[in-house]
């Protein structure tokens, strides 16, 4: 029984996603959207009743093969579920964000007018929504590597097409081909980590993976002769690639700002809230050997780290409401990765849900506005929308107040345990994530409220006044009430279960030793309200309080401040401006370094030296001994005689001699 | 006694003289004739010898059928070279290059 | 003196083909003025009787008569019944050639006769003398047809070529007889292997005088470095003749190479292999060289046949029945496609056009594609790929010297293979891609020659799917011994 | 030095004299002669070596038949003798070279170390009364009575050959041929026609090389 | 049951005897010679389906096998039979047959008879070369192919076609040389042809290693390998679309199938001791070519330089098993890489077909390949694009198409071998992504910017089904490899020990 439904949560949305995909035309658009929706629907209803199965009746985790793909060497590749607590969590936040993007595109996308009508554009982006649900469903759902990998595989695919999805737009496929290719050098190291699960553990099953850790763990191998290395610690640092590719850390972050060149803001919620996170997940998913490798895990706290206090800089500067928000995403799963760094998975997959939900809640409202600007994204042009669009401008504070983790709301709890747990842990740079982090938390009050107050408050502009504002469609503004709720309160009742480590179970593992979260529950946690009075007098409050308070200054009480302190340190905006130069690092070195290889290559190595030099040369070389043979042919008898007559003479020589 | 030896260097040195004028004879096609005519007088001459220190007649027989043989390869010899006369009003051989390559 | 008649029974084929050779001669004098292809039906007649006498009465054991002149086995006689099958569809295409040419004569067939006669002499060769014999009439004879058109120079220049330069290979060759008889005391070639075999002989000279042996039968093959005569003789030569000079005579020179080498000198083998070897070698790499800057394809079909005469010494050199085999199975099927390539050229030409040059067959395809799919399996058996005998021809050879242990020699043997692709694809490719330089259909000179053409040609597909009987008939022919 | 051995020398030395002097001199009617006494001469040699069938054949065939021949197509071809022989000796020092290197090879086996006396020993001398021509004819219709017949078809081919390409039927207006039986048959009629003249008008008239093309 | 019937040989000689049938009664009539070749090649394909059906999984035994004495003088068979090695790439030989078929249906318009004729018998053939177990039939199968080949792409290719025509020719005709020599030799020292009794014949290590290289030089130039592949870009650049499809789908396939054949069974020991080179190789093909098909300006070119990447795969899987072996002392993993490399020549097959044809449907309305002629053509041909897109995207290898199938198990084996192999291997993540992706986006995406792509209409039905056919078997192979992979275990199994079993 609940394998059918597992297979129903899994195909319904593939089935909604081929109707409109492949028989748009046939459908039309409402078939379409009630096609893909239906299929979502289905998979959340009944993800619901799977969450409640396994986070409120307790059902034991569940571990089954959908079909085996292959067999191979004695090893068997399956498709199949692995559900308990940390999937049936994933599973409801991927199925309802989801169904809260199929409905709100409807909406959406029919403000699009960028392409012509015999073009079934809207078919074809509620095929890539729902194929994406399923692709994310099988990633989260997998039982082993395998599927992993192809759900991995599958959700950068639909990004790429949904990053793509104005094709026309040359920005747009250029950031598609871009975040592929990021994220494709995360699957390599990705596959390389795979690769060494098969290698030293022969099996592609989670489960016969985890039975194996401990005869594995001391492994030792020689990649360079004479330099020995934990494998454990590699094949995580690997696998830890591949979610540094999905889930945007530095160094490989630089797809996703650009991934906004999706249609507003759909797309880009999915790569904000949903896809990102299944880094999050797979090292959350693999915790039992994550927790057997120290300095994989340092390594995994430093990224996030880093990630979230630059990305956050980065936030700062940004005129794009789409791209403010982008770069808040990046920072925040900087916080995450560096939960998981500090041993907190829960904290992090906390965040991962809280962020979910009030990041989809901003995505949303900035989509509001983009479409009430007609499209427009630069928050220069906008002021003063506060009265026009007044439930997107609630929905955007409540995102707001959620992201700068104001006390009480979901994204306080969660980055609050984050912030508790990094204090507690006594990992390799664990100290240097925390001021990071905290850092963090200043910043991105700073960007966020920057943004808010540019666009809600401020002066109207130009194009505002110009134009007739007005609110969204219900389609619209309906899932942005309905995920303002769980923005702010979904928070409360987890906080406890996740602190004390019950929420997750035992699909998390944590060594005792490494439980920093059970330390701050033990330390620290006192009840939920004691917790959100007791914040106000903490640093991290006081940061993200502070940070509004200087948005407020700078943007509303002195908007000519900026562009003095613009002026002032030109060098820190000229990094800023250019995001610390990855953007043109990897265009000089990886982009035109590999053409330039690539053209020395053709011309030098295939043309001249494979092609002119082996091939033509050698056929030059027959040809002109042709040719010079075909002198001696000269005609004249006694040339003939005489060559037999020296061949007469050479073969007595030959033989007498 | 006269060496067997003698009649082979004998031969030889018509041998190599005829080898030598068909290759330096670059004019007269008749030569051409004249030289192989040596050519076989040469053969025909070592086959004499050792027929005699054989005391064998074959080689004298052989000596014979080869007289044969020349005599009709030189009339045809001579029929091609007056067609290639009548071809190219000359029988230089420096004219026969036309085919060539 | 003691004078036993000798039995004259083995030499029936030989004797009836004099008969009526001379009866045609005489008759054709006759004969040309009222009906024009009198003569021409008379040959193919005898031809036709005489492969009826050599099949029905075919040599399952040797016999030797006229005192050790004549050697009747079935190795010569399935050489005889080849060249009689190669000279019957040489004088098909010869007729049409002739006649279109405008210099249709009865001494053309005639001398044609005559040739078999004295290829069939060298086949059965059993002395020095026989052998020298049969050549020079083979030799006499081609040396007038070349010249037959009178008013050619090409034809009359590559006549002198031919003549000058083969009167002295001869005279080589004789030179070496003289010094294996000087060597031995004997002509006749089991004898001579007798005594070689026994120690009898000095060395040295025997040494010696297989040098001129070899080099007279590489000049008759066209072996480098003794081919220079063969591109001219074969350009220049009026295309009906160049098609009788490249195959029926290989097969008789193949004859005598196997009767002096392998019957007559085994114990000189060490000698001579070396040579073969040299001259094998030379000949694939030049033959397949030269070819391809050729523009006529008379010409290069010369240098081909060069390269060709390079594979067969691959089976000689082997020196051992297997190899002679092989060898044997390689000329006969060069024979065979070798009457298809000269044939093709043969039913295209027209009066004022040879149609012997590449660029003739420029866009043959388009304008007859039937023709163009048969020159195009004869120039892929030529150039020995699959599945056409071509093929297998060339693998048994190259088998046997792997056989015998020269790999190195395989190898250079399948390189020159390569090399030699090229410009049989040149044919094709001039025939296949290239746009013709005169559009419009062409039909063949005559649907006999269609037919001729279609046959040898389909010939060589079908032996190349089932070769499985003529290799066999090699095989055993050797083994028999 | 015997007497035999001297004749012996003798006649090689004039043979290997005359034979230079056929591939060197510039006129094909003196070399044609040079020729014919190297014959004689090596029909000598043939002799002292008792072959004396052949050696008389030699003179009688060769020079009574094959050099007349010769001498005969040399007068009937106009040749321009004042081209001849040019080039001769710039490529002399090379053929000299290759011909001396192949005699030298040649001389290393056809020297006294293979075939001296002392190697061959005497060769037997027949007695007076022996016939070589006997000794010759004997074998010649038996034994190889099988190539006799093939030289007779030889020279058959030879006969066929060159007329073959030397007759020349030339067409009847180019040669009046004979027939007899029509000029038997002539009447009067056919001898004397009536012909009646019109105006002579002149036209211009193809030269005589033009037809001849 | 079906035993009794000579289905190989049906399937050799009905698309032969067709096409040549083709060649007569579509002389003057279109019309007939397109039905006729779409007849055969269709009956072709129904008819290799029992191949499938009958087969037996649990032996590595030869199945299906004919024997009948072909030149007795040489020992010389004619020996048909499959295995699991060679069956699916007969079914990939029938299955591409009617595609290539069917694409050429109204493109080509000069010696339609020709064109059909020369394809059928090209079938007949390739399927000979992979169920031949004779080598001398196996040679003359592998070597007759090159003529209806070399005519297709002289006579209906491009500019250059006779450039690469020749190139094509000699090049191939060059490397096999060698192999017939190995042949013969070991004929020599066996007395047999039969490739079963070379299997079992003992070698000295001398004779090993330069069978071996002989072999290699062979497969290399067929595959094709670096530093011999410099033909393959040029043939596919000139040949007509179904030429491309054919040489990329199956012709390189037969190196792949060279090496099980014959390399690891014959000569083991030396394969175990020069297998660096073709590991070497091969990781050369999988980094070099994938950039130097980065900066391809003309699709096909691109496309065959993604197609030599490819078939690196396929010869390090092949060869990683010594690794393996000397690595972990055991062959655990190696059967993995086997048949990595076995599922990347079929996956192969359907992708660079795929590819190939798409390239095709483009050039048929445009006549030019040039990338930089086209943009946005998305906007006029959605179907097609999203059919290219897909085969995109297999080409990539993205999990769920049959593209990641053989790369994945590759991958993984090769680690297991050496961890550098299998970096170095996974690096065609990025740069396979690369060049594919680049050129996916600017030739299909962005907007129109030129009056020709304007004028592009969307597939027509025929081409619409080619694509879905194709598009289908990626997908199915890619979701669900099991069955295909079952069919090999045993053979490759038993291809192992072979590998594995020193002939010394």
């Amino acid at each position: 029984m609940l394998h059918t439904i597992l297979s129903v949560i899994l195909l319904a949305p593939l089935v909604g996603s081929m109707i409109a995909g492949l028989f748009g035309r046939q459908v039309g658009r409402k078939g379409a959207h009630f096609a893909t929706i239906i299929g979502v629907a289905i998979s959340t209803l009944l993800s619901f009743y799977v969450f409640k199965l396994f986070m409120i009746d307790g059902h034991e985790a569940y571990n089954a093969a959908l079909y085996t793909w292959m067999v191979s060497d004695g090893i068997r590749f399956e498709i199949g579920f692995m559900i308990d607590e940390l999937s049936a969590t994933m599973m409801l936040v991927v199925t309802f964000v989801s169904l809260m993007v199929h409905i709100y595109t409807i909406g959406y996308m029919d403000h699009d007018e960028d392409y012509d009508h015999h073009n079934p554009y809207y078919q074809r982006f509620f095929s890539y929504i729902s194929l994406f649900t399923f692709s994310m469903l099988s990633l989260v759902m997998a039982n082993n590597f395998l599927q992993l990998f192809f759900g991995w595989e599958a959700v950068g695919l639909v990004s790429y097409l949904l990053i793509g999805f104005y094709m026309k737009r040359e920005s747009a496929i250029q950031a598609n081909l871009k975040a592929f290719l990021v994220n494709r050098v995360g699957d390599f190291g990705f596959i390389l980590g795979i690769a060494m699960v098969f290698v030293y553990f022969n099996t592609m099953d989670y489960k016969e993976f985890f039975a194996q850790l401990t005869t594995q763990r001391d492994v030792m191998i020689e990649i360079i002769p004479g330099v020995e290395w934990s494998m454990i610690t590699l094949m995580l640092i690997l696998l830890f690639i591949g979610a540094m590719g999905k889930s945007a850390q530095m160094p490989l972050h630089v797809w996703l700002p650009e991934s906004m060149e999706g249609p507003t803001p759909i797309s880009a919620l999915i790569h904000a809230a949903t896809m990102v996170t299944a880094g999050i997940f797979m090292v959350a998913r693999l915790s039992p050997a994550y927790e057997l490798s120290e300095t994989a895990l340092s390594v995994v706290l430093i990224t996030g780290a880093l990630t979230a206090f630059m990305m956050g800089l980065l936030g700062l500067i940004q005129n794009d409401i789409k791209r403010v928000v982008a770069y808040s995403t990046l920072s925040q799963l900087g916080y995450m990765t560096a939960a998981l760094g500090a041993s907190a998975y829960a904290a992090g997959m906390f965040h991962v849900l809280t962020h979910a939900f009030f990041k989809a809640l901003l995505f949303l409202a900035a989509g509001s506005v983009i479409i009430a600007m007609h499209h427009k994204q630069d928050i220069r042009d906008m002021g003063g929308l506060r009265k026009y669009m007044p439930i997107t401008y609630a929905a955007m504070l409540i995102g707001s107040l959620a992201l700068i983790g104001f006390p009480g709301f979901s994204g306080f709890f969660s980055k609050d345990s984050i912030l508790l747990s990094l204090n507690e842990s006594e990992r390799f740079g664990s100290t240097f994530a925390y001021v990071l982090l905290m850092a963090g938390v200043f910043v991105t009050a700073f960007y966020s409220f920057r943004m808010f107050f540019i666009v809600f408050h401020g002066e109207e502009s130009e194009y505002v006044r110009t134009h007739q504002m007005k609110e969204s469609p219900w389609v619209v503004t309906v899932p942005l009430i309905l995920l303002s709720i769980p923005a702010v309160l979904m928070g409360l009742p987890m906080i406890e279960p996740m602190l004390n480590g019950t929420y997750f179970g035992s699909a998390v593992f944590v060594a005792a030793a490494n439980d920093t979260m059970m330390a701050v529950y033990n330390n620290y946690y006192h009840g939920v309200f004691d917790m959100i009075v007791h914040s106000f007098m903490t640093l991290p409050v006081f940061l993200a309080l502070s940070g509004v308070f200087l948005a407020w200054f700078l943007y509303i009480k002195q908007p000519n401040l900026p562009a003095k302190l613009k002026a002032m340190c030109p060098r820190g905006y000229y990094m800023l401006d250019n995001a610390y130069g990855f953007d043109r690092l990897n265009e000089i070195v990886f982009v035109n370094g590999t053409r330039k290889l690539g053209a020395y290559f053709t011309r030098v190595v295939d043309q001249k030296m494979i092609d002119t030099g082996m091939v033509t040369n050698t056929f030059m070389a027959v040809y002109n001994a042709a040719v010079s043979l075909r002198q001696t042919q000269t005609g004249y008898m006694y040339h003939y005689a005489f060559v037999m007559i020296f061949g007469l003479l050479a073969m007595l020589v030959w033989v007498l001699w | 006694m006269i060496a067997l030896s003698d009649y082979l260097i004998f031969g030889a040195i018509l041998f190599t003289i005829s080898m030598a004028g068909i290759f330096l004879n670059r004019k007269n096609i008749i030569i051409l004739l004249m030289s192989i005519e040596l050519l076989l007088l040469a053969v025909n001459t070592n086959l004499v010898a050792f027929s005699h220190y054989l005391n064998d007649v074959t080689g004298q027989i052989f000596v014979f059928f080869i007289l044969t043989v020349a005599a009709a390869e030189a009339a045809i010899g001579l029929a091609i070279i007056v067609l290639v006369f009548r071809n190219r009003k000359s029988i230089n051989v420096d004219d026969l290059g036309s085919l060539k390559g | 003196m003691n004078f036993v008649i000798p039995a004259f029974a083995p030499a029936i084929p030989e004797m009836v083909l004099l008969a009526l050779t001379s009866f045609i001669l005489v008759a054709d004098t006759f004969w040309s003025k009222r009906y024009q292809f009198a003569t021409y039906y008379a040959t193919q007649a005898t031809l036709i009787v005489v492969a009826y006498l050599i099949m029905s009465s075919f040599a399952t054991a040797q016999v030797i008569t006229f005192d050790g002149s004549f050697v009747r086995d079935s190795f010569a006689d399935i050489l005889k019944l080849f060249i009689v099958l190669v000279s019957l569809g040489i004088f098909l295409f010869s007729k049409e050639y002739l006649l279109q040419q405008k210099f249709f004569s009865g001494e053309y067939f005639v001398l044609g006769l005559f040739g078999v006669l004295g290829m069939f002499v060298m086949v059965s060769a059993h002395n020095f003398i026989t052998l020298y014999l049969g050549l020079e009439i083979m030799s006499l004879a081609m040396y007038a047809m070349i010249a037959l058109r009178r008013d050619a120079s090409d034809a009359i220049e590559s006549a002198m070529k031919y003549f000058v330069l083969g009167a002295l290979a001869t005279g080589i060759l004789l030179y070496g007889f003289s010094m294996l008889y000087g060597a031995t005391g004997s002509i006749t070639f089991p004898e001579i292997a007798k005594i070689i075999e026994a120690g009898k002989a000095d060395a040295v000279v025997l040494s010696f005088g297989v040098v001129f042996i070899v080099i007279g039968l590489a000049f008759k093959l066209g072996a480098v470095p003794f081919h220079m005569w063969a591109p001219d003789v074969y350009h220049g030569s009026p295309t009906a003749v160049t098609l009788y000079l490249g195959t029926a005579p290989k097969i008789a020179a193949f004859a005598i190479i196997y009767r002096l080498l392998a019957e007559g000198m085994p114990g000189l083998v060490a000698d001579w292999q070396t040579l073969i070897i040299i001259l094998s070698v030379l000949s694939m790499v030049v033959g397949a060289i030269v070819a391809i800057v050729q523009e006529n394809l008379k010409r290069m079909l010369a240098y081909s046949g060069i390269g060709h005469a390079g594979f067969l010494l691959l089976g000689v050199l082997a020196a051992n029945p297997d190899g002679y085999a092989g060898a044997m199975f390689y000329i006969i099927v060069y024979a065979i496609t070798a009457v298809a390539g000269f044939g093709m050229i043969i039913a295209l030409s027209r009066t004022g056009n040879e149609f012997d040059k590449i660029s003739d067959f420029k866009g043959l395809n388009a304008r007859n594609s039937w023709l163009a799919f048969m020159m195009l399996i004869v120039m892929f058996s030529m150039a020995g790929i699959p599945p056409f005998i071509g093929f297998f021809a060339k693998v048994i050879v190259i088998e046997e010297v792997v056989k015998a242990g020269f790999i190195w020699i395989a190898v250079v043997a399948v390189i020159t293979a390569v090399i030699s692709a090229f410009y049989y694809l040149r044919v094709v490719k001039a025939m296949y891609f290239d746009k013709p330089e005169e559009t419009g259909p062409i039909a063949p000179v005559s649907g006999q020659l269609n037919w001729a053409v279609s046959f040898v040609s389909i010939a060589l597909l079908v032996l190349g799917l089932m070769p499985s009987s003529l290799i066999e008939l090699c095989y055993q022919s050797i083994g028999l011994k | 030095m015997t007497f035999e051995q001297f004749i012996f020398y003798l006649l090689g030395a004039m043979a290997v004299i005359s034979g230079l002097m056929v591939i060197t001199v510039k006129n094909p009617v003196k070399a044609a002669l040079w020729l014919v006494l190297a014959f004689i001469s090596t029909a000598g040699v043939w002799i002292m070596a008792q072959a004396e069938f052949l050696g008389l054949v030699l003179i009688l065939v060769y020079v009574g038949a094959v050099m007349v021949l010769f001498l005969f197509v040399v007068m009937m071809l106009d040749i321009n003798l004042a081209q001849m022989k040019e080039g001769f000796t710039k490529y002399l020092p090379l053929g000299a070279i290759a011909a001396i290197a192949t005699f030298a090879m040649m001389y290393m086996v056809l020297g006294p170390a293979h075939f001296g006396l002392e190697v061959t020993g005497n060769p037997v001398q027949h007695p007076a009364d022996y016939s070589n021509t006997k000794a010759i004819a004997v074998p010649l219709y038996t034994t190889h009575a099988y190539a006799f017949v093939l030289a007779a078809v030889l020279l058959l081919v030879g006969i066929v050959a060159a007329i073959a390409l030397t007759l020349r039927r030339r067409a009847p207006k180019e040669v009046l041929y004979q027939d007899i039986n029509k000029q038997n048959r002539t009447s009067a009629k056919d001898r004397l026609t009536m012909v009646k003249m019109e105006a002579v008008v002149e036209k211009p008239v193809a030269s005589k090389e033009e037809e001849g093309k | 049951m079906l035993s009794s019937y000579p289905i190989l040989s049906t399937l050799i000689w009905l698309p032969i005897i067709g096409g040549l049938l083709v060649l007569f009664a579509g002389r003057n009539n279109d019309t007939v010679a397109k039905w006729l070749s779409l007849i055969v090649a269709f009956a072709t394909f129904v008819l290799s389906l029992p191949l499938w059906t009958g087969f037996d999984t649990t032996t590595a035994a030869m199945q299906f096998e004919e024997k009948i004495s072909w030149i007795p003088a040489f020992n010389i068979y004619y020996h048909l039979g499959v295995d699991g090695l060679s069956m699916p790439l007969v079914l990939l030989t029938t299955f591409t047959q009617v595609l290539v078929i069917a694409s050429a249906w109204d493109v080509i318009k000069e010696r339609v008879e020709q064109y059909m004729g020369a394809f059928l018998i090209m079938g007949g053939m390739m399927t000979g070369v992979f169920v031949a177990l004779d080598s001398i039939l196996f040679y003359v199968f592998w070597e007759a192919l090159l003529i209806p080949m070399f005519i297709v792409i002289g006579k209906w290719g491009g500019p250059r076609r006779v450039y690469a025509t020749l190139k094509f020719f000699l090049y191939t005709f060059f490397g096999s040389v060698f192999m017939l020599v190995s042949f013969l030799y070991m004929y020599y020292q066996s007395g047999s042809f039969s490739i079963l009794d070379m299997h079992t014949m003992q070698l000295g290590m001398t004779a090993q290693t330069l069978i071996f290289l002989a072999f290699l030089l062979a497969f290399a130039v067929k595959i094709p390998m670096f530093p011999v592949h410099t033909w393959l870009p040029d043939a596919h650049v000139e040949a007509p679309t179904a030429g491309s499809v054919v040489l990329a789908a199956i012709m390189l396939k037969m190196g792949g199938y060279g090496f099980v054949r014959f390399s690891l069974p014959i000569t083991p020991d030396a394969s175990m001791q020069l297998d660096w080179l073709v590991i070497l190789l091969s990781l050369i093909a999988i980094v070099y070519i994938g950039i130097v098909a980065l900066v391809q300006s003309d699709m096909k070119k691109l496309v065959a330089y993604s197609s030599i990447s490819h078939m690196g795969f396929v010869t390090l899987g092949m060869f990683v098993l010594y690794d393996i072996l000397e690595s972990t002392g055991s062959l655990q993993g190696a059967q993995l890489g086997m048949e990595g490399a076995m599922v990347q020549m079929i996956s192969h097959g359907f992708i660079s077909g795929a590819m190939f044809l798409a390239i095709g449907v483009l050039y048929d309305r445009m006549h030019t390949r040039e990338i930089s002629a086209y943009s946005g053509v998305v906007n006029k041909m959605p179907w097609f694009v999203m059919f290219a897109v897909l085969f995109a995207m297999a080409n990539v290898g993205l999990p769920g198409t049959s593209g990641f199938v053989g790369e994945f198990m590759v991958i993984l084996s090769s680690f297991k071998a050496n961890i550098w192999f299998g970096t170095i291997a996974a690096l065609t993540l990025i740069i396979g992504a690369a060049y594919t992706l680049w050129m996916v986006k600017r030739v299909f995406f962005g907007p129109v910017t030129n009056e020709n792509v304007e004028q592009l209409q969307d597939l027509n039905k025929r081409e619409f089904a080619i694509m879905a056919t194709l598009a289908v078997a990626v997908v199915a192979l890619g979701v669900f490899p099991a069955p295909l992979m079952e069919v090999m275990h045993t053979s490759v199994g038993h291809l192992l020990v072979q590998a594995t079993t020193s002939k010394l």
